[in-house]
């Protein structure tokens, strides 16, 4: 039996009553965007890794509204077709055709690769890669991986103009094959970075405009 | 000496009981089958539940807009039943803490019920401010926990933020001290059981052996628990007046209020012991340890609050008269002469006039007569909170944007709702808890030792033999 | 070895009072009284010592007004201050109602855990009730035959002349 | 898991919402074509953590960034007034319009039902396509069936318009009335027939003159309520507003007097009003133009009636006040009643204002129909001389009484044609439907003043298959091409010539297109005849109006500023927006003096039955409506059109949920059925429960509860203009200085405190803001029975004080929105800091925080918050995009307040620092209130800056805050209104 650990005892179960409560009560932020690492197969096996990583594309290259809209957006099938017109299946495939053809003395066949004739299915182009009237053009319904709740305004305009990295809150999109959700996207998250960014503006010397923790600058 | 205090004062238990008779006395209803009667109160009261838990689900299901309020009036029923709720809660404590302190023996026979009807009432209570938010699925927000939103606390500056500690505050220590005291009583129920009953009433019962030592420390528990419910329950009511004391509503933004608040809360919560004390003197038996004795005092009691109710009033309608403030005065002859002075006067009616009545003997003596006029006290100070929310709501700075209220069906229901809760709560416990504080009650006995005078009692040992 | 412990059990308090005090005076080790309700005198003559529960209520409180004054200012004025009506980052005043409340509440569950805890009042406790009418109305006196120079006889004779209803061995002591 | 049943996602979004596009049976093209970036939420089994959600781009996006805003200008098409607009567009449609600055006539504002366009063009039930006899075909299925009777009508086709403004379509019509051989009745409703015809015979021009109001010095309208519906009511008000500047160093104020018959809001803006009954209107111009005749020296037109005691000597005040303001001043009459408008035009003459402030040498063409021609067509129609009729934009069979028996003639057209894109009464009738495309999604063009033309382009791709009247004009006379084509060519053959531009066509169209209007100085002026005495006299000695016998009274029928001739009715912002002097909303009602009424001994919301001569009556709840003359009850037109029963579902349900049509199944009651004139009142013994948004109509307090000294509540103030005269230009303060602070400075200016200015002296009531705000910020409609409840959502509120009677009536109208206090009341008291103060000094309700206590609104002394009682959907799934995607929807259980419009100053924000900037400029961010104002009474901006405009506002000595005694601070300061209660030359007040 403990001898005057009532007050121990006490405050012990108090504490424990309060942290179960608090971890009982933080399940409602769950729903709402912590998914981090969530990595949807997209319908198109696009490859970050291959034209942000290795062939070094800009990322605004295709997300062109993070500089000038709220949405980065995704990009139409125009954009892809700009490179795509020409390119219509990977390297190694190519290469193997034209040795294939020399082999058998004949011109190389074009190669279509299985991802691609998905781009060409949804803009309606037919095997020849022309326009075919008969085909109605279906754009491509990706899978969104960095969602907030609809009660969030978040504007890239800022951001980017800030100078963030995309892969601040992206995370290294260059390396993935698949994009994966990288921060967690929580209240806590964005407004300890606006803290933090907060106390760099407010620093002597700096340059960068005030940084605030308004709600309404994300909730209205 | 004690025979001569006997003489001087009348018995606090009638019938020369002894200790058994005690025992047998408070133990049979909760272990006999209940009676047709229990069955018919029970049947009732948890039909009103039903249809209240109907009516909350509804709104909770459909919106807030099944409710008569508007963009004007936006708090009515809801917090009047909170504010009456709560109040009904004040006397339990009252008896079982205050009067502890005072050593006012009397107490004995009814602060058992009335402990648990704080506990019922403030249960009451606390479902309104639930069920008023628009989003009660969100209400745990009220609390200060860690957080993923960076994290974000809560406003201390809020009276409501204020009431959720207020309320949970005193729900915990009502239910503690409620509990403490029924422990030796569960022993009893424990050792006179058997079967299921019995296992349950073990573990209910703590393992309570009356040793002396465990004796000592619970009367001492008793006691500080006593000396803090004591400024809880003032404080309680206080901050449920700061809703509105700290508001800028006329009518509302009042320094009067805790004082004002807490005395009604008294007024109201006596007069719903009455109620139900004169109800379950008659249904549970109780005739020899609810004597109108009890009775009297808490007429006593009612009279005296009720005057001190009538002196806020008046208090509160010379602040708006000498303040000077056109809107303070304003609110005050608009809910005297205003479209809702019917619930003015309702009010003062039930809570001012009505309890003169208890000056006079022979009302006191009447039982009919004190419950009718408790149960008129607590229509009186249910209007009390009706006319303070509502009708300073409805016409305040603003007169474009005054407005009226009237309840819809829904509100109605849930209002009976937490009647029904109360007295569905209120008979599970006169079936199933020891409705009198019986190891309080033989301590009063004649033959018991008084507190303190164990000289006598050792003097004596063989005056009952 | 443990000795066995008996029980004398009485009708009333006078006769519990007047016996024990005659038991101490043999040298009987009474180890518990058991009553319906507390009565006064015993604790005197057990040696039973003042509770400390009031300690604990006391560092309950205090720790509730400090935790809590702490925490609203902490959560107002530092973690994220935000305006809030114009009022001042640590609005004191606003404070005072939910740390009262804090104060009352740990104070409170303090003194109450305190009470289990030292009392050993829990739901599985181990402790089988004794059927001595101690929770109706019967005074059980508890002792145990210890090192006693008083014989069996002059020991019957104290019950006796007490008048108490019965003695009964209740088991072993536990220490 | 299904994040739809979270409660955080239940604030669900208008951003980028597509599903219920789909829902709303928008075809795949045109969902292609709107989504630039959309998401469907698709709830797959948890087979995933994350909800998967769909993100489409369109596939042709052309580099366009997905979500950026872009404006449109184009024209307004809510009335003939045309005003111009710009329409804000993101993702390829109008989420919000807003005046045109480059308008010379509009000038930047846009009234409630310019605003409320937007809703027009998201709805539903708009026809998709030609109808043919009630079936759906082709356009050439219903080309076919026209062109074949238009083959055969021969002289007996008949194209009834209303008043047709854009020179484009009147080209198209002569040809097509040229081809045919037929006739085009133009019709208006209200009927300016007596004006064109006292005009084109006193002056030899057929038209309304354009009156302008910036210059006058006196204004004297006689039941022309022209801030309110009456000709041009935008340019109108801008140009009211100009006149009168009481803030200049010498004040500039133009008097302002109305003499109408029923309370109107230029007559509530009045400074000297008139009340006189519609029988007396010619004996009150008689007087007055007797009176000027007496300063001029020359003898009276006309013989002069009695008048009721007092109105003539307030007539001769004005003839003085006229008279002294000779060639600037004007006298308008709205009466559509010869005498009256010939004593006016004589008054006009003899004051020397044609040719100033009175123009007919480029007169309005906003009002061009012909009573006369009206009659014939329907004498026409009556006896079968009608093969084809063609019916634009009139609801003819709901606008004129039943006795004249149009539903009859109109069955008698062998033909009948409408080109109404909603159900109405007319369309009801009509063997083909040809629906017209809303204004925002078609080419169109307008000249509702000579040489003031404004160019309409579509802001969408066409959400429903329509086709305008031009296009089904030169497609039935066998001219194919689009209303781009021909509108085109139009102004290329005949306006790019009146320019008087040297640029190419091209460049000169493209340039016009992007500013949306064009001044064509060569177009031809068309020069007055000198003023005809000889039919001058012919018209003054016309017969008298009926006067009404003792148990009659004289029935009014009003345009509502909301609804207009009805041809609103089925748009629910304007159905919902509180009528400006009634506050009721949802329904029309007979508004009696409250003397009438009392002597009718009936009560507001009593039904009482209006019963004509000719036997013809209608059912309408009464309402004592101060500034009604005894002898008259004024009823709005409009209402109880069929295609109303639509609203049946409009709203919550809930078991004590009540529809919002009303027992007929339609929204109110057709006035238009019983001619107007005199009418027996008699009470029904029924009565109903009128929706109002104000309960209490006076700033003084019930006089048996007002307190010693405290017997009104000055939140609406007001000044006499002698007063301000007297200071030298400056009105005595009414503000006292802030006190001392309690509390330490904890929270430092950071320089920027966002607030309002308003000018209650500007403001004119008109509600546009209101609407402006709703359009602005996803605020839903609520339906009749949410509003009787007392539970209307706007954001904005306009509250309207009545103080004294008859005429002396003074009117105020108070915007009041959330005033954005620093030491707000709200925010303290809400418990989980939903509602919390920025740095900008907005006060913020951050909606997925809140849970919904209400203490919120309970403690706020101005009672702006709103709470979410339900979730009130919207009664038609398109009209979810019209919804602003930059502003949360709220869910049930939230508060909402005005925002100040924190959407628009984070825009410019995000904008302003792109460029550079640290802060947005003052005037970069308009709030959907300050920017819609027609008469700038709102202004926006950073009061913490001296420089801004809203700063320099406030030091006015006419500024004040709201309830300043509560020292809440708040960021919203009024200036008095300020009028001009007497006579010139000084004198005491008489207020």
């Amino acid at each position: 039996m403990l001898t005057g650990g009532a007050p121990v005892a006490a405050f012990a179960l108090c504490a424990l009553a309060l942290g179960l409560a608090a971890v009982i009560a933080e399940s409602d932020v769950r729903p709402i965007g912590l998914h981090t690492g969530y990595e949807p197969v997209q319908p198109v096996r696009y490859s970050h890794r291959l034209h942000a990583g290795e062939l070094g594309m800009d990322c605004l290259a295709c997300h062109v509204g993070a500089e000038t809209s709220r949405h980065a957006g995704i990009p139409g099938a125009d954009v892809c077709m700009g490179c795509h017109a020409q390119v219509t299946a990977g390297f190694d495939a190519v290469l193997a055709e034209r040795e294939a053809a020399e082999a058998e003395g004949r011109e190389p066949r074009r190669i279509v690769s299985a991802e691609l004739r998905k781009l060409y299915d949804a803009v309606g182009l037919d095997a020849e890669l022309r326009p075919d009237p008969a085909r109605t053009p279906q754009p491509i319904a990706w899978l969104r991986v960095h969602d907030l709740p609809d009660f969030v305004y978040f504007d890239h305009r800022p951001h980017v103009a800030r100078g963030l990295a995309c892969q601040q809150c992206h995370g290294p999109v260059q390396t993935m094959e698949r994009v994966r959700q990288f921060a967690d996207l929580s209240m806590g998250w964005c407004v300890n970075c606006h803290r933090q960014s907060a106390a760099d503006a407010a620093a002597p010397g700096a340059a960068a405009p005030h940084v605030s923790t308004d709600c309404a600058r994300c909730h209205f | 000496m004690t025979d001569a205090r006997h003489v001087l004062d009348e018995p606090l238990i009638g019938g020369a009981k002894s200790a058994a008779d005690v025992t047998s006395d408070v133990f049979a209803p909760i272990e006999r089958r209940a009676t047709a009667r229990w069955w018919a109160g029970f049947g009732v009261a948890a039909s009103l539940l039903l249809l209240g838990v109907a009516a909350v689900g509804y709104q909770v299901a459909t919106g807030i807009g099944t409710w008569g309020l508007n963009r004007t009036v936006g708090w009515a029923f809801d917090i009047t039943n909170f504010v009456f709720w709560v109040g009904i809660g004040h006397a339990g404590t009252l008896i079982s803490a205050v009067l502890l302190l005072f050593r006012q023996k009397w107490r004995t026979s009814i602060n058992r019920a009335a402990e648990a009807m704080t506990i019922f009432a403030v249960m009451c209570a606390g479902i309104f401010p639930l069920i008023h938010m628009g989003r009660p699925w969100l209400a745990h927000w009220v609390f200060p926990y860690p957080n993923l939103r960076g994290p974000l606390w809560v406003n201390w500056r809020s009276p409501l933020l204020w009431d959720v500690f207020a309320i949970g505050t005193y729900f915990t220590i009502s239910l503690l001290f409620w509990y403490v005291g029924l422990i030796p009583d569960l022993a009893t129920a424990r050792d006179r059981a058997r079967g299921l009953r019995r296992r349950v009433l073990e573990w209910m019962a703590l393992g309570w052996d009356g040793s002396a030592r465990t004796w000592a420390r619970h009367e001492t528990a008793c006691v500080l628990l006593a000396a803090l419910a004591t400024p809880l329950v003032v404080s309680v009511h206080s901050v449920v007046s700061t809703d509105f004391a700290t508001a800028v509503i006329p009518g509302w933004h009042a320094t009067l209020f805790p004082p004002y608040f807490v005395i009604g809360a008294v007024f109201s919560g006596f007069a719903m012991v009455l109620t139900l004390m004169l109800v379950a003197r008659k249904v549970m038996a109780f005739e020899d340890y609810i004597t109108p004795r009890h009775v009297g005092a808490m007429c006593k009691v009612l009279v005296f609050t009720g005057t001190l109710v009538a002196l806020a009033y008046l208090t509160e309608v010379f602040t708006a008269w000498y303040s000077a403030s056109p809107p303070e005065r304003f609110v005050f002859l608009n809910r005297a002469f205003g479209p809702m002075a019917w619930a003015f006067w309702t009010m003062v009616t039930c809570n001012v006039l009505a309890p003169q009545l208890l000056w006079f003997r022979r009302i006191r003596s009447s039982l009919p007569a004190v419950f009718v006029l408790s149960l008129v006290v607590n229509v009186g100070m249910w209007f009390e909170r009706f006319v303070i929310i509502v009708t300073s709501l409805t016409r305040d700075f603003v007169p474009s944007s005054w407005s009226s209220y009237a309840p819809t069906s829904i509100e109605i229901a849930t209002l009976l709702g937490s009647f029904g809760l109360f007295f569905t709560l209120f008979l599970l416990f006169c079936r199933f808890v020891p409705m009198l504080a019986a190891a309080e009650l033989k301590s009063v006995l004649p033959h018991g030792a008084p507190h303190g005078r164990h000289d006598d009692a050792t003097a004596g040992p063989g005056r009952n033999a | 070895m443990s000795a066995r412990v008996q029980a004398a059990v009485f009708a009333d308090e006078g006769r519990l009072l007047a016996a024990l005090s005659d038991a101490r005076a043999l040298g009987l080790d009474v180890v518990d009284v058991r009553s319906p309700y507390p009565v006064h005198g015993v604790d005197e003559l057990l040696g039973v010592r003042r509770s400390r529960l009031p300690l604990a209520c006391l560092v309950g409180g205090v720790t509730g007004l400090a935790g809590a004054l702490v925490f609203q200012a902490w959560t107002s004025a530092v973690d994220w201050p935000l305006d809030v009506g114009g009022k001042p980052w640590n609005s004191l005043p606003a404070f005072a109602p939910v740390a009262f409340e804090v104060t009352v509440l740990l104070a409170g569950l303090a003194t109450v855990f305190g009470l289990l805890v030292r009392s050993g009042l829990v739901p599985w406790s181990a402790r089988q009730p004794l059927d001595l009418g101690a929770t109706d109305d019967r005074f059980a006196l508890l002792f145990v035959r210890r090192d006693m120079r008083a014989s069996d006889a002059a020991l019957a004779d104290l019950w006796s002349r007490h008048g108490a209803s019965r003695v009964v061995d209740v088991g072993e002591e536990r220490r | 898991m299904s994040t739809d049943a979270l409660p955080d996602a239940e604030i669900a979004v208008a951003r980028d919402a597509l599903l219920p596009l789909q829902r709303a049976g928008v075809g795949r093209r045109t969902f292609l074509q709107l989504a630039g970036f959309g998401a469907a939420a698709a709830v797959l089994p948890a087979c995933s953590r994350a909800p998967d959600r769909h993100v489409v781009p369109r596939l042709d996006q052309g580099g366009e960034p997905v979500g950026a805003r872009y404006r449109i200008a184009t024209t307004c098409g809510g009335c003939e007034a045309r005003c111009g607009v710009l329409a804000t567009c993101r993702d390829g449609r109008p989420l919000k319009l807003e005046g045109n600055p480059e308008h010379a006539l509009s000038r930047g504002g846009l009234c409630a039902v310019g605003q409320a366009e937007l809703l027009g063009l998201y709805d539903g039930r708009r026809a998709d396509g030609p109808q043919v006899r009630g079936r759906t075909v082709t356009w050439d299925e219903a080309d076919a069936v026209v062109t074949q009777a238009l083959r055969e009508g021969g002289a007996g086709v008949r194209l009834l318009t209303r008043t047709v403004t854009s020179p484009s379509t009147r080209a198209w019509i002569d040809r097509f009335v040229r081809a045919t051989g037929g006739r085009h009745v133009e019709v208006d409703v209200p009927s300016y027939s007596a004006a064109l015809a006292v005009h084109e015979e006193l002056f030899g021009v057929r038209a309304v003159p354009q009156i302008r109001l910036a210059s006058v010095r006196v204004v004297a309208a006689f039941d022309a309520d022209f801030l309110g519906t009456w000709g041009s009511p935008v340019a109108f008000a801008r140009d009211w507003a100009e006149s009168r500047d009481p803030d200049a160093p010498t004040p500039r104020f133009a008097r302002h007097v109305q003499v109408e018959s029923h309370l109107t809001l230029s007559g509530s803006r009045a400074d000297i009003r008139i009340e006189v009954a519609p029988h007396e209107l010619r004996a009150a111009l008689a007087a007055l133009c007797a009176a000027l005749a007496g300063h001029a020296s020359r003898p009276a037109p006309t013989g002069t009636a009695a008048l009721a005691p007092g109105v003539g000597a307030r007539l001769h005040k004005l003839a003085a006040a006229l008279w002294a303001a000779r060639g600037a001043s004007a006298v308008l009459c709205g009466a559509d009643d010869a005498p009256a408008q010939a004593l006016c035009a004589w008054a006009n003459h003899l004051l020397g204002n044609y040719g100033a402030t009175v123009d007919l040498a480029r007169p309005a063409l906003h009002a061009r129909g012909d009573d006369a021609a009206l009659a014939q067509l329907l004498d026409d129609l009556g006896e079968g001389r009608v093969s084809v009729l063609i019916i634009d934009g009139v609801d003819l069979a709901a606008s004129l009484p039943d006795a004249r028996g149009v539903t009859a003639a109109l069955k008698r057209a062998a033909l009948c044609v409408s080109t109404s894109a909603l159900e109405d009464d007319t369309r009801a009738l009509a063997h083909v439907v040809v629906p017209a495309p809303h204004a925002l999604e078609c080419w169109d063009d307008a000249e509702p003043v000579v040489g003031h033309v404004s160019l309409a382009q579509p802001t969408v791709p066409a959400l429903r298959a329509g086709r305008s009247l031009r296009a089904s004009l030169a497609a039935w006379l066998g001219a194919r091409g689009d209303d781009f084509a021909l509108v085109r060519e139009h102004w290329s053959a005949e306006l790019h010539a009146l320019s008087g531009t040297g640029a190419p066509f091209d460049v000169w169209f493209d340039a016009v297109a992007r500013t949306g209007y064009v001044h064509l100085p060569r177009r031809a002026a068309q020069e007055p005849r000198p003023f005809d005495a000889a039919a001058f006299e012919r018209f003054v000695n016309a017969p008298a109006t009926p006067v009404p016998t003792s148990d009659t009274l004289t029935l009014v029928a009003y345009d509502s500023v909301a609804l207009r001739d009805g041809r609103h009715a089925q748009n629910p912002w304007l159905q919902e927006l509180p009528d400006p002097l009634t506050k009721v909303v949802w329904d029309n009602v007979a508004c009696l003096a409250p003397a009438t009424a009392a002597r009718l001994g009936v009560r507001p919301g009593d039904v009482v039955r209006l019963a004509a001569a000719d036997g013809s009556s209608v059912d309408l709840p009464a309402l004592a409506q101060p500034g009604t003359h005894p002898d008259v009850v004024a009823v709005a037109r409009g209402y109880g059109r069929r295609g109303t029963s639509r609203f049946a579902g409009i709203g919550p349900r809930w078991i004590e949920s009540r529809p919002t049509p009303g027992a007929d199944g339609v929204v109110g009651a057709r006035v238009e059925r019983i001619p107007p004139g005199p009418v027996h009142v008699v009470a029904t013994g029924r009565a109903t429960e009128i929706a109002t948004t104000q309960d209490h109509h006076r700033m003084e307090l019930p006089t048996h509860l007002a307190p010693r000294g405290g017997a009104v509540r000055d939140v609406a103030r007001a000044v006499a203009l002698a007063e301000i005269v007297a200071k030298g230009g400056g009105a005595p303060p009414h503000h006292a200085p802030p006190g001392a602070e309690l509390w330490p400075a904890d929270h430092a200016p950071r320089g920027v405190r966002w607030g309002l200015t308003i000018d209650l002296s500007a403001c004119i009531g008109c509600s546009a803001c209101a609407v402006a705000c709703q359009a602005e910020n996803c605020v839903p409609v609520v339906g009749r029975d949410e509003v009787r409840r007392h539970r209307e959502m706007t954001w904005l509120r306009i509250d309207r004080y009545f103080s004294g009677d008859g005429d002396d009536l003074s009117v105020e109208h108070q915007p009041l929105m959330c005033q954005h206090c620093a030491h707000a009341p709200c925010e303290t008291v809400c418990p989980v800091l939903a509602t919390v103060h920025s740095e900008d000094g907005l006060n913020q309700q951050v909606y997925n925080r809140c849970v919904g206590t209400r203490y919120c609104a309970n403690n706020c002394p101005y009672k702006v918050r709103r709470f979410n009682w339900f979730d009130y959907a919207p009664d038609d799934d398109l009209r979810r995009l019209a919804l602003n995607p930059d502003v949360t929807v709220r869910s049930r259980g939230v508060m909402e307040k005005c925002t100040l419009c924190v959407q628009r100053i984070a825009e410019a924000r995000i904008v302003a620092r792109g460029a550079g900037g640290a802060a947005p400029a003052d005037g970069a961010v308009r709030t959907a209130c300050e920017e819609s104002c027609p008469t700038q009474a709102i202004r926006f901006g950073n009061v913490e800056d001296p420089g801004s405009a809203v700063a320099r506002i406030a030091r006015s000595d006419r500024a004040y805050v709201v309830l300043g005694e509560l020292n809440v601070q708040p960021g919203v300061t009024y200036l008095s209104r300020v009028r001009d209660t007497e006579p010139q030359g000084g004198g005491a007040r008489d207020d």
